[in-house]
Parts: C-alpha cells; structure tokens; sequence
C-alpha cells in the first residue's frame, strides 16, 4: 500500500491506496467525492477530468500516487458554500446539462480553459470541450453558458480573479 | 487494474536503474504520462500485466525545450500541451505544434508526454511524421550510457522501438540544419476531435530561390506502414525539381506508391492511398507557403 | 477542393405505443401552503420530464414550477407508469398528471365556493390564487384554501388519475386502424462541405424547426432537439458498430466507435412550430425522440448536393464518400470516352 | 466633536490596517453574485411555456447526483458477469470452482442459478445468463460477487466455460432465408412481419410518369449513454428485495424481475434515481436478477456496473435495416403510389423489436399523402447483439431511405426538393397509411418555417465556399 497526500479542494487529504489504485478510485472510494465519474475508464469520455496543479487530466488515467503532494481540484470545490461559480450557475440557467452525468468533467474542462484563456472564442470552447463526450445536448448550450461566464467578466471585471 | 508495484524515479539515473534492476526479472513497464499505458492496462488480461511500473513521471532532467549545439532538445517528458504552448516550437515548428494538437484532447494533452508518444510505436504514431521529415534524433539513456540513433531507426515496426529492457528515451533532438525548416503537417482521422490517425503526413523542404527548386525535401508517413516511414521515392523526385503544383501532385502519387497500408475497420488500404496521394500534395503545398511566408518576414 | 451543399428531410413521428396501452398514472397532493407534490413512476433519465410535469401540474393548479415538488420512480411509492420510452411522457404522463391536479383543485374549488359565495364551477385558479371568473378580485391564496381544506373540512386535497392514449387496433391483413393518439412534425436542412478529394464531410450549420405542441418548457424543448441532432450527426457519418466474421463486436468502445465530438457538431438554430393539440395536456405533444429523426437524411442530401453522389448506406464516412465521387468520375469519363467514340 | 470624529475613524482604520497585517492571508476572494436580471422562470405564473431551470440543474452542476454507481451500501460486494465471448454455440458445460476459491470471492452464480430465465418486452426469448445455449457473444454466462471490483473481474478469468461452437447467422437476409427451425428453434426465424395495405400499387405505378426505385441500409448502432447501466440490489429480512436500478421503466421493469427471480410483485421495491442518460438503451432489465440473486445468496449489497465495452456488447442497439423502395409520380411530381420491403436485423433477442417493426412499417411512407401504398416489414434473428428500443425506433432509419429517394426524384423531375415535399406533405385532416384522419398537422409549416430560417430560396447553403473547420 502507498501513502498518498495531496491537496484536494484545499484541503489536505491522506488516504493508503494500492500502488496501482487510479486517482479517479482514489477520489471516488477513498475520499467519498463521487462527482467525478467512470464513464470509459481509459480516457476516452472525460466524464473524471479534474484539475492537477491548474491542468485538466483524465483521473482515470492517472495513478493517484502520481498526484502525491499535488493540488487537485474537482467538481466538489467549484462552489464555495455561498456561491455557485458562475459556471455552475450559467450551466443551471442555460440548461445546459440534461442527464447530468457528464456534467462534472465538462464543468471541469470548462474552469480550466476560462482559466488560461478568460475569453475563448467558439472554436477554442468546442476544442476545450473535444475530450468531454456528451449524449444528451450536442454540446450547445455548455459553448452558451461558457460564453455568457466569458461575457460576464467583461461586464464585471472583478469576476476574473475568481473563475 | 491488476495489481503492480510502483516505483517512482527522482531523476534519469535512478530511472535507469530501477529498470536494470526490476527488469532481469519481472515484467516491467514505465509510465511517463500514463495515457497510454493505463488505458492498456484497464483491460488488458492477467498475461499482459506488469508487475513492476517504472514511474519516470518526475523526473526533471527529461523536461525542458532548449537549444544546444546539436540542434533544438526536446526532453522525452515535455507534454505535447508544453510543445503546443513553446515560442520556440511555434516559431521555428508550428507543424509540431499542429501534430501534438491533433493528439487526443486538452486532458490527455495535458498528461501525454512526447516520449511517452514515441515510445508507444504505433503506426500512426501522431509525434511522429512531423519529426522523421525533419530528420530527429533520438537519446537513448541506459545502464551502458547514452546512445543516439534516427528517429526513423528507432522506430522498429509497430509497438516495437530500438530500446532495451534497461534502456529510456531520455531526448528528441531536431539537428541544426534543420531548425526552421519548413514543415506541414496533416492528419486525417475519422472525425474532428479526439481522432485516430487514418493516415498522417509531414513534408519539410528548403528551397532554393534563385531556382525555385525543392531542397532537402522529406516526406513521411504514419498509420500506412508498420513504423513511420519516409516516402523515398517521393523524396528523391522532388530533390532539385522546380516547385509546381504537378511536381507536388506527382510526389503524391509517388508517396502513395511508397506506402504499404493496411485494411482495417477504420478503412481499406486502397482509400489510405488515396489519402496519401491528396495530403502529401497539401503538405507540400503547406510547406512551401509557409517558406514564402518566412522569406517574405525577412 | 471544398463543395458546399444543401440537404432538406421532414419527417412525422408518433406519441406512446403502437395501439398497446400505455398507460400512466398519477397522484397530485395540495399542500397546505399551496405547493403541491407530484407522485409519478417515470423516470428521470436527462430529458427534463420531471421540471415538464411540475410545470403542468403548476399550470393546472396556478401556482409556478418552483411550488410543484416531484416524486419519481419507486415501485413502492409511485403509480404506475408505462416509463420514459416512446416520447410518450409529456403527452401520457403529462395528461395523467394534470388530470390529477384537475381532480385535487376541484377538492379546493368546493372548498372557496361557499366562502366566496359561489358555485365550484363559476371558480378558476390564476397566479396562486382561487378567484371568481371575471371578477379576480374575489379570491383567496391557493394556499389558504388547501389548508381550509384540510383544517375545516376535513377534505385534504388530493386527486389521482391516469391516462391512457386512444388508439384502434390495426387490422391483420391490411395494417388500417389507429395506431397512434397523435403524431408530431419536423424538417430539419442541413449545410456542408465535403471535400472532394478525401470525401471528407464537414457538417456547418443544422436548422431545425420541430412541432411538439404547445412547448412546456421551450429551454428544455431546444435541448432535446440538440441532443437529437448530435445524435444524427453520428448516425449520418461516423457511427457504426463493427463485427468480425465470428460475429464479435469490433469496436466496443469509445476509442473506436466514432461519436460526435464538440468540434463535430454543427451550429445548431432551433425553431419551434406553432402547434396546439387539443388532446394533450395544454396542448402538448412530445418531443424526445423525433429530434434524431431527420438528420442523417438532410445530411446525405446535402452530400448530394454538394458533389452529386448518394451514397445509400449509412454512415457515410468519408470513406464512403470518396468512393462514390470516384465511382462517379469513372463513370463520366467512360462516357465522354463512349460520346467521342 | 464635528472635528474629533474624523481622528477616531482615522485611528480605527489604522488598528484595523495593523490587525490585517497579522491576519493570515484573506481568503480567495468568492465570485461576485450574479444577479439575476429577468424574474426566475421557475417562480413565474402561468408556469407553462417558462423557460424554467430543471429541478435537477443545480445538483447535476454540483456534482452532487447521486447516480447509481455513487451509492455504497455498508458491506457492499460488487458484481461483475463473465461474457461468452461466442456468437453461437451450446454450453456444455460452466466450471467456477476456481473462481469461487479465489479470496474476496463470496459468491458465483451461473444460468442455471437463475429461478425462471426468460423475460422480454414482447417475446420472453432472453435468458438473465445464458445457461444452454449462448445466442451473441455478450450474453452472459456466469457472475462473480467479490469485496472489490478487481477481485470480481480478475474472477472472471477463472471461471472456465466449455462450449460447442454452432456456425452463426450474420447476414439478414441470409437469416430471412433461412430454412426452419430457426436460430431459437423451434420459433421461426421471422419473428416479426407487419404489412400496411391501401388502395392499388400497381395501378398507380402503371399511371405514374415515372417510378423511381432504391435500395437504403443503415447500420448498427449503440445509445451510448455516458452512464453505464448499473444496479444495486439488497434483501430486507422479511425476504422483500430492494433494487437501485438504471432502469427507464420501472413498473415493467419489476414485472420481468419479479418473474426472473420467481418472487411476488409486492416483494419487489425498484427505485430508478436520475438515470445518466437513456435513450431507450435502459428500457429493459439487464443485471437487475443478477445482483438481487448474488445478494440473496451473499446476504450482503451487490452492486454491478457495466464496464463500456458490456455497455457496446451486451445491452441492446438500434436495428440495422434494409429499405427497398419504389415510388410512383406524375410529371409534376405528386407521389401516387409507393411500395416499400424493410428487413430488419433483430439481432439475438427479440427485445423491443414488434415495437420497431410496427413503427418502421407505419412512418415508412413518410409525412406524405399516398393514397396506393404497399409496406412490408420483416425482423428475423441473427446472432450478433441484441437490437431493442432506440431513440426513433426505426423512424430515422425509413426517414433516411424516404427523403434519399424524395430529393433524387425531385432532381429527376427538375422541382426544387423543398416544392416536392411541400406538394405531397400531409395536411389538416389527411388520411395516414393507416387511414387515421390527422389533426394537428404541421409539416408544411415546418417545412416553411426551416427555410425561412435557413435561407432556402436565397440560395443559402447552395454556392461553393470554403469551410470552417476540417479534420485534416
């Protein structure tokens, strides 16, 4: 077994894991955050796509001994206990997701391009997009609401420092 | 995943020598991104489990993209999102950049590493035409030391490299000749995003002005042969012909003769030919705009 | 070299089973501070039913979607429900749940009648409220009503119902009868480009203008016409479950069985028809499945547009294509060869 | 004093400067509210027509729905099914003692372990495993409950199942032709055939101007949804059993289940939380009897969740069909008369296919008025995945075929595809295939709606350019 700690959602979390445990496991069985899921378990679908020290992975296809002393960021630490990232609050208004499960790791991808590039034309959404499969909406209201959360820094500038 | 034990490397040597030393006797692999490796792992039957993974994840001397007096280094772990965001890659290499984009997406780009692609070996290999035509150099790290070799040679048939049970991709080197060259890459998959490679093509030339000739023109293949491979016969047609839209069509048609695809479930032979015959055009057609555009910049 | 086309497809599509009864059921509880419960044995699996039932019982009751609070999808405490299956759900369930919103505010409206001094029937309910029709002013809050109801009465408001579509059964030889209580409406055109040198087919723009009735909800309505197009996208050029000659899959995976990816998808411009259909609930009809419907076949006509070739299986990738751009140049050239000759 | 007050507030300000200085630093600074500019929809009367947010948006947004696979029970095993891996052959015979030896292996069950195993939405041809006879190489054979997952699936590898291979039918048409007894003997081959007949379809192709005919197939396809099937079953000790389930259909869904494990309706409880997408792939039991048994027999939860490839191989997909048609018209294009022969490939089981082939047979005429029309429809078995219930059942298929052939006569004629439908489309009122008067008929106006939108007699859409974007 290895001692795997790493900063998950600001927090400092330890958990003994098999070597070959991935760190998508790690966070579903071991810490209880279920909101990333195991839709392919090889990297195909995105539906376990988190944040590992400000980059979107593919948690399944991570060892969650790789991420040791990293900073990981899932769905589960996008809002505050106040507030909704706006995301998550475009993505409600919007009615961007359907059957929810693909949710999180589009949620993910999303805060992960707004973080790099705060005003992404259409193109570079649907490429930020490309490894988050989804069934249900032909991924036409996520590019709105991401669009609108762009929008929305320009109308409050204060709102970049947070996304 | 089955179960295997993990050790991690803190830098080249100790890598080294946890493959010297785990591979005499068990079944090992090494894990730099893992995008490949853990998703092979997922299923793979108990015959095919390792029982020791090498993980070369954090180890730093295989980072990093500089210029040294053998050409422009990249380090085996530099992410293809790191080549896709280096100035230097865009502005000597936007077709490394444009390979590494056609890889996977954001999440994979951000895990997979170029040696990482490599080393996997599959015919259509995404890293690998782009740095055949510009004639890289790979560094080999092992428990006898450092060898270099061709990336062309490096690449045995398909899933199978030079390297040796003990042995690591430590570095990709571009020569300095070749730095600026010239180069066009293209992919055609079977859609838009997260695309398998049907077949790809790079083509890198210099050009020779006063004769609007075709110089040094390289042009390679990936998913239409067991390894990536140069398409020779092309190759050697356009040395020295003036540019025209029918000396590149020609060099098509040529390349496609040089080809040796398969039919499988993604398509037939016959049609990757085809493919080969229009992209390796197009590249060529890519690169030389790109040589206009370069000379006009000076 | 890039062609660009054009392809046009409507089609129908019915509501519920195929004469087989479907039937659902429903119960509505008025609580006593005028939001209600919603008890149903559907199942949420994306397509937003449960938000479009707790609209029509809204409507029903004149209170807003927020107040109605849906319970789905237990066999030990639902009704019978046939399920969320042949985009049956608005128009089946949606009836069978304003039926029982009907069935509880009729409970309500012997309730205010005596307190407003009329009769049950002269009631109607609007914005929270029970008023005289036309004179809104006479009213009380929903919620004063449902707790009088409940307190002097004695009489909690609760209504079920359930809701079965009409149909005829079909005759043996010939196939006639009614199969279906109603039917929905749509065309869908579709923009691209396909390269004429790889058959590669590029999909720009899908305009969509679908019937469902009365839209519940248009947002949700727009989501499944989305949803349904990105699935025809797959069906039209990409999608395709492979066997090897031992009749194994080939593909079984999503490595290899090509679905549309955020950069395949088109622009999307949904239209929704303006339809009312009297049997269903507000006028409603469904919309679930008829969104995949038309799209694979406004896509091959749009290939046929663009470099004259149909290609007559699906999908057609660009394969495919290719193939037929080259059948066809073969086939021109033989004939100016015959012509000169 | 008017003066004082100043100094005190300057004082204060510099404690609090003071104080923050020792603070530890603040933390991020939270998003701004978003206000929420037009009333929210939800809270709007009348409530329909509203553009109001799904009950389940903010949970979905969170993370926080609980799927299936999310829920853990205390003591929970999971449960994995070994696959056949053949198309068609006789099992003779299963072997699990290996497996079951294996540490972290509580329990192994095989078709024979299944109380009744046959279920089906209209013929119960299905087996929960299969026991006897194995009919496409994602059936099911054997299942293994273990305390994780890897243990379960390593398992599977251990359970050793010796069969007799039995030459399989892949072609349709080759199953169509096939001499009984068929693939489940000693049912015909031809398990579905539906005809819609109306008026005189050789008469009005012997008044037509000119009849087109045409041949359309379509493949194989899989719903994905992103959430694999999965359910979690556990018994209560008054011998009630409790199934979490994936399932679209739950009253249906418990009939079959209640069958399958030969206990009363009312000892069954279903409870389908938000299901991760449907599509009609989730419309029928799959590993429901499966966990609720290894649960039964463990006395502990079991839990089973499809990997992908089950997802792709072993639930249903939508029906491949062959479309032969002829169709009819006079010189200005009006539609007199249309023959149509589909053959769909009902795969392994029977599942939703009566339902397919009705609905194929019916729309296959399209949203057009045809007085003559002949359409016969036929599913037989072959031994490749089971084809059921999908999104359109069987509608985009015919639409594919019926508009193909609506645009290449439109072409031969000279009539802009748009006018050729808008001649034939059915109206307020007209007669289907099945002579049901319509109402609320709108397809002209969609048809009229969509190019105007798009820009249909502009000529969008019709000139050469160049593209947006391209995979090369």
């Amino acid at each position: 077994m290895a001692e795997v700690t790493m900063t998950v959602n600001g927090e400092r979390r330890t958990a003994h894991v098999a070597p070959e445990t991935t760190l998508l496991r790690m966070l579903r069985d071991e810490l209880q955050l279920t909101g990333s899921k195991l839709g392919c378990d090889v990297g195909d679908c995105g539906a376990c796509t988190v944040m590992v020290d400000g980059k979107s992975v593919n948690s399944c296809l991570m060892l969650a001994v790789q991420a040791d002393g990293r900073e990981v960021l899932t769905i589960e630490g996008l809002a505050t206990k106040e507030q909704l990232h706006p995301l998550q609050q475009l993505f409600e208004e919007k009615g961007s997701l359907q059957c929810g499960f693909c949710g999180p790791g589009v949620l993910m991808s999303a805060k992960a391009l707004l973080d790099e590039n705060p005003d992404p034309t259409e193109p570079e959404i649907r490429d930020a997009l490309a490894g988050n499969l989804c069934r249900c909406t032909g991924y036409t209201k996520m590019i709105e609401a991401i669009q609108a959360v762009a929008q929305l820094r320009h109308e409050r500038p204060a709102a970049k420092s947070v996304a | 995943m089955r179960a295997f034990e993990v050790f991690s490397a803190k830098d080249s040597q100790h890598a080294v020598a946890l493959l010297a030393q785990h591979a005499a006797t068990s079944k090992v692999k090494v894990l730099a991104g893992g995008t490949d490796l853990l998703a092979d792992l997922k299923f793979a039957p108990s015959s095919h489990a390792p029982a020791v993974v090498v993980d070369i994840s954090r180890v730093d001397d295989f980072r990093g993209i500089r210029k040294t007096k053998e050409g422009l280094s990249i380090g085996s772990l530099v992410t293809h999102t790191e080549i896709m965001n280096s100035p230097i890659i865009r502005d000597l290499f936007p077709a490394l950049v444009d390979a590494a984009h056609t890889i996977g997406a954001v999440q994979t780009r951000n895990l997979g590493t170029l040696g990482g692609n490599l080393v996997t070996a599959v015919p259509s290999v995404d890293s690998g035409p782009t740095l055949v035509a510009l004639d890289a150099v790979v560094t080999i790290l092992g428990s006898g030391g450092k060898r270099h070799m061709p990336l062309a040679e490096f690449f045995v048939g398909p899933r199978k490299t030079a390297l040796k049970s003990d042995e690591l991709l430590a570095e990709i080197i571009i020569p300095t000749e070749n730095l600026g060259k010239p180069t066009h890459f293209l992919k055609f998959g079977l859609r838009k995003g997260q695309a398998l490679a049907l077949v790809n093509v790079a083509s890198s030339i210099w050009v020779d002005w006063e004769k609007t000739t075709f110089k040094a023109a390289r042009v390679a293949l990936g998913a239409v042969a067991p390894k990536v491979i140069h398409a020779t016969s092309a190759e050697s047609f356009l040395e020295g012909r003036p540019i025209t839209r029918e000396a590149m069509e020609e060099a098509g048609k040529l390349a496609a003769g040089d080809a040796r695809p398969i039919s499988d479930m993604r398509a037939s032979a016959e049609y990757r030919k085809d493919l080969i015959a229009v992209l390796t055009r197009r590249t060529l057609e890519g690169a030389y705009a790109l040589a206009q555009a370069k000379r006009t910049e000076k | 070299m890039k062609k660009r086309g054009r392809g046009i497809a409507c089609m129908w599509y019915p509501i519920g089973f195929t004469v087989a009864a479907n039937p659902s059921a429903a119960v509505v509880k008025i609580n006593e501070d005028g939001t209600a419960t919603l008890l149903t044995g559907t199942v949420e699996t994306g397509q937003g039913s449960l938000t479009i039932l707790a609209q029509i019982v809204a409507q029903e009751l004149g209170i807003a979607t927020d107040d109605v609070h849906v319970v789905s999808a237990d066999t030990d405490t639902t009704p019978m429900d046939t399920g969320a299956i042949a985009s049956r759900t608005t128009y089946v369930t949606g009836n069978a749940a304003r039926l029982a919103a009907e069935k509880a505010k009729q409970i309500l409206f012997e309730v205010a009648a005596p307190v407003l001094g009329v009769k049950p029937s002269q009631l109607e309910v609007a914005d929270h409220k029970i008023q005289v029709v036309g004179f809104p002013q006479r009213n009380m809050h929903i919620g004063d009503v449902s707790d009088r109801a409940r307190g002097v009465n004695g009489q909690p408001p609760i209504g079920s119902a359930s809701y079965n579509p009409a149909t005829v059964a079909l005759d043996a030889e010939t196939g006639q009868g009614k199969p279906f209580a109603t039917y929905v409406y749509a065309t869908q055109i579709a923009e691209v480009d396909v390269d004429d040198e790889t058959g590669e087919v590029d999909v720009l723009r899908i305009v969509a203008s679908h019937d469902c009735g009365t839209p519940i909800n248009p947002m949700l309505v727009e989501g499944q016409v989305e949803g349904g197009i990105s699935m025809g996208v797959g069906f039209a050029l990409e999608e395709e479950i492979m066997f090897d000659e031992h009749g194994r899959q080939r593909n079984p995976n999503l490595t290899n069985y090509i679905m549309p990816t955020s950069l395949d998808m088109p622009k999307i411009e949904v239209d929704i028809v303006d339809s009312y259909d009297p049997t269903g609930p507000f006028g409603a009809k469904g919309v679930g499945e008829p969104t995949c419907v038309s799209t694979a076949a406004a896509i091959l006509n749009a290939i046929h547009d663009a470099v004259g070739v149909r290609v007559t299986s699906l999908p057609a990738t660009a394969e495919k294509v290719h193939a037929a751009i080259k059948a066809k140049r073969a086939q021109e050239a033989r004939q100016i060869t015959a012509g000169a000759a | 004093m008017v003066e004082k007050k100043p100094a005190v507030i300057e004082k204060e300000a510099q404690k609090d400067a003071l104080e923050l200085l020792r603070a530890p630093a603040p933390a991020p600074l939270v998003p701004l509210p978003i206000e929420v500019l037009v009333p929210e929809a939800r809270q709007q009367t009348p409530a329909v027509r509203q553009r109001a947010t799904r009950s389940d948006a903010r949970t979905h947004g969170l993370g926080q729905t609980k799927y299936i696979d999310d829920m853990y029970l205390p003591g929970m095993l999971f449960a994995k099914i070994k696959r056949a891996g053949v198309a068609s052959a006789r099992i003779v015979s299963v072997d699990t003692k290996e497996a079951e030896a294996m540490p972290g292996v509580v329990a192994v069950i095989t078709g024979r372990d299944i109380p009744c195993n046959t279920f089906g939405p209209s013929l119960k041809d299905q087996p929960v495993l299969a026991d006897e006879r194995v009919f496409h190489a994602g059936d099911g054979v054997a299942a293994v409950a273990a305390v994780t997952e890897q243990i379960a699936t390593e398992a599977l590898e251990k359970i050793h199942v010796e069969y007799e291979p039995i030459e399989p039918v892949l072609d349709p048409l080759a199953s169509l032709k096939l001499e009984t007894p068929g693939l489940h003997a000693p049912s015909p081959n031809i398990y579905g055939h539906k005809v819609i007949k109306k008026g005189d379809v050789a008469k009005a192709f012997a008044e037509s101007y000119r009849v087109f005919e045409g041949s359309f197939r379509t493949q194989m396809v899989e719903h994905v949804p992103l959430e694999p099937h999965s359910s979690l079953a556990t018994w209560d000790p008054n011998g009630r059993v409790t199934i979490y389930s994936t399932l679209g259909r739950i009253t249906l869904g418990r009939a079959d289940i209640s069958r399958t494990l030969g206990v009363p309706m009312s000892r069954v409880r279903i409870i389908a939380t938000i299901v991760g997408g449907n599509f009609g792939g989730k419309n029928e039991i799959t590993t429901e009897p499966v966990v609720a048994l290894l649960s039964k027999k463990t006395g502990r939860p079991v839990k089973c969740t499809f990997t992908r490839p089950e997802e792709f191989m072993s639930s249903t997909t939508r029906h491949p069909l062959i479309m032969d048609y002829k169709t009819g018209v006079t010189k200005e294009g009006r539609i007199l008369g249309r023959q149509i022969r589909l053959v769909l490939d009902g795969g392994a089981y029977c599942s939703w296919s009566e339902t397919t082939l009705g609905k194929a047979c019916i729309l296959s005429a399209g949203p057009y008025k045809i007085d003559n029309l002949y359409a016969e429809a036929f599913v037989v078995y072959t031994n490749k995945t089971m084809t059921g219930a999908m999104r359109g059942f069987g509608a985009p298929q015919v639409c594919f075929a019926y508009e193909s052939q609506m645009d290449d006569m439109a072409k031969a004629l000279g009539i802009d595809p748009l006018e050729m439908r808008l001649m034939n489309a059915l109206e307020e009122g007209s007669l289907s295939p099945t002579s049901q008067k319509l109402h609320s008929v709108v397809v002209k106006e969609s048809l009229l709606q969509a190019a105007e939108r798009f820009g249909w007699k502009n000529g969008n859409g019709s000139a050469n350019g160049s593209a947006n974007g391209s995979r090369t």
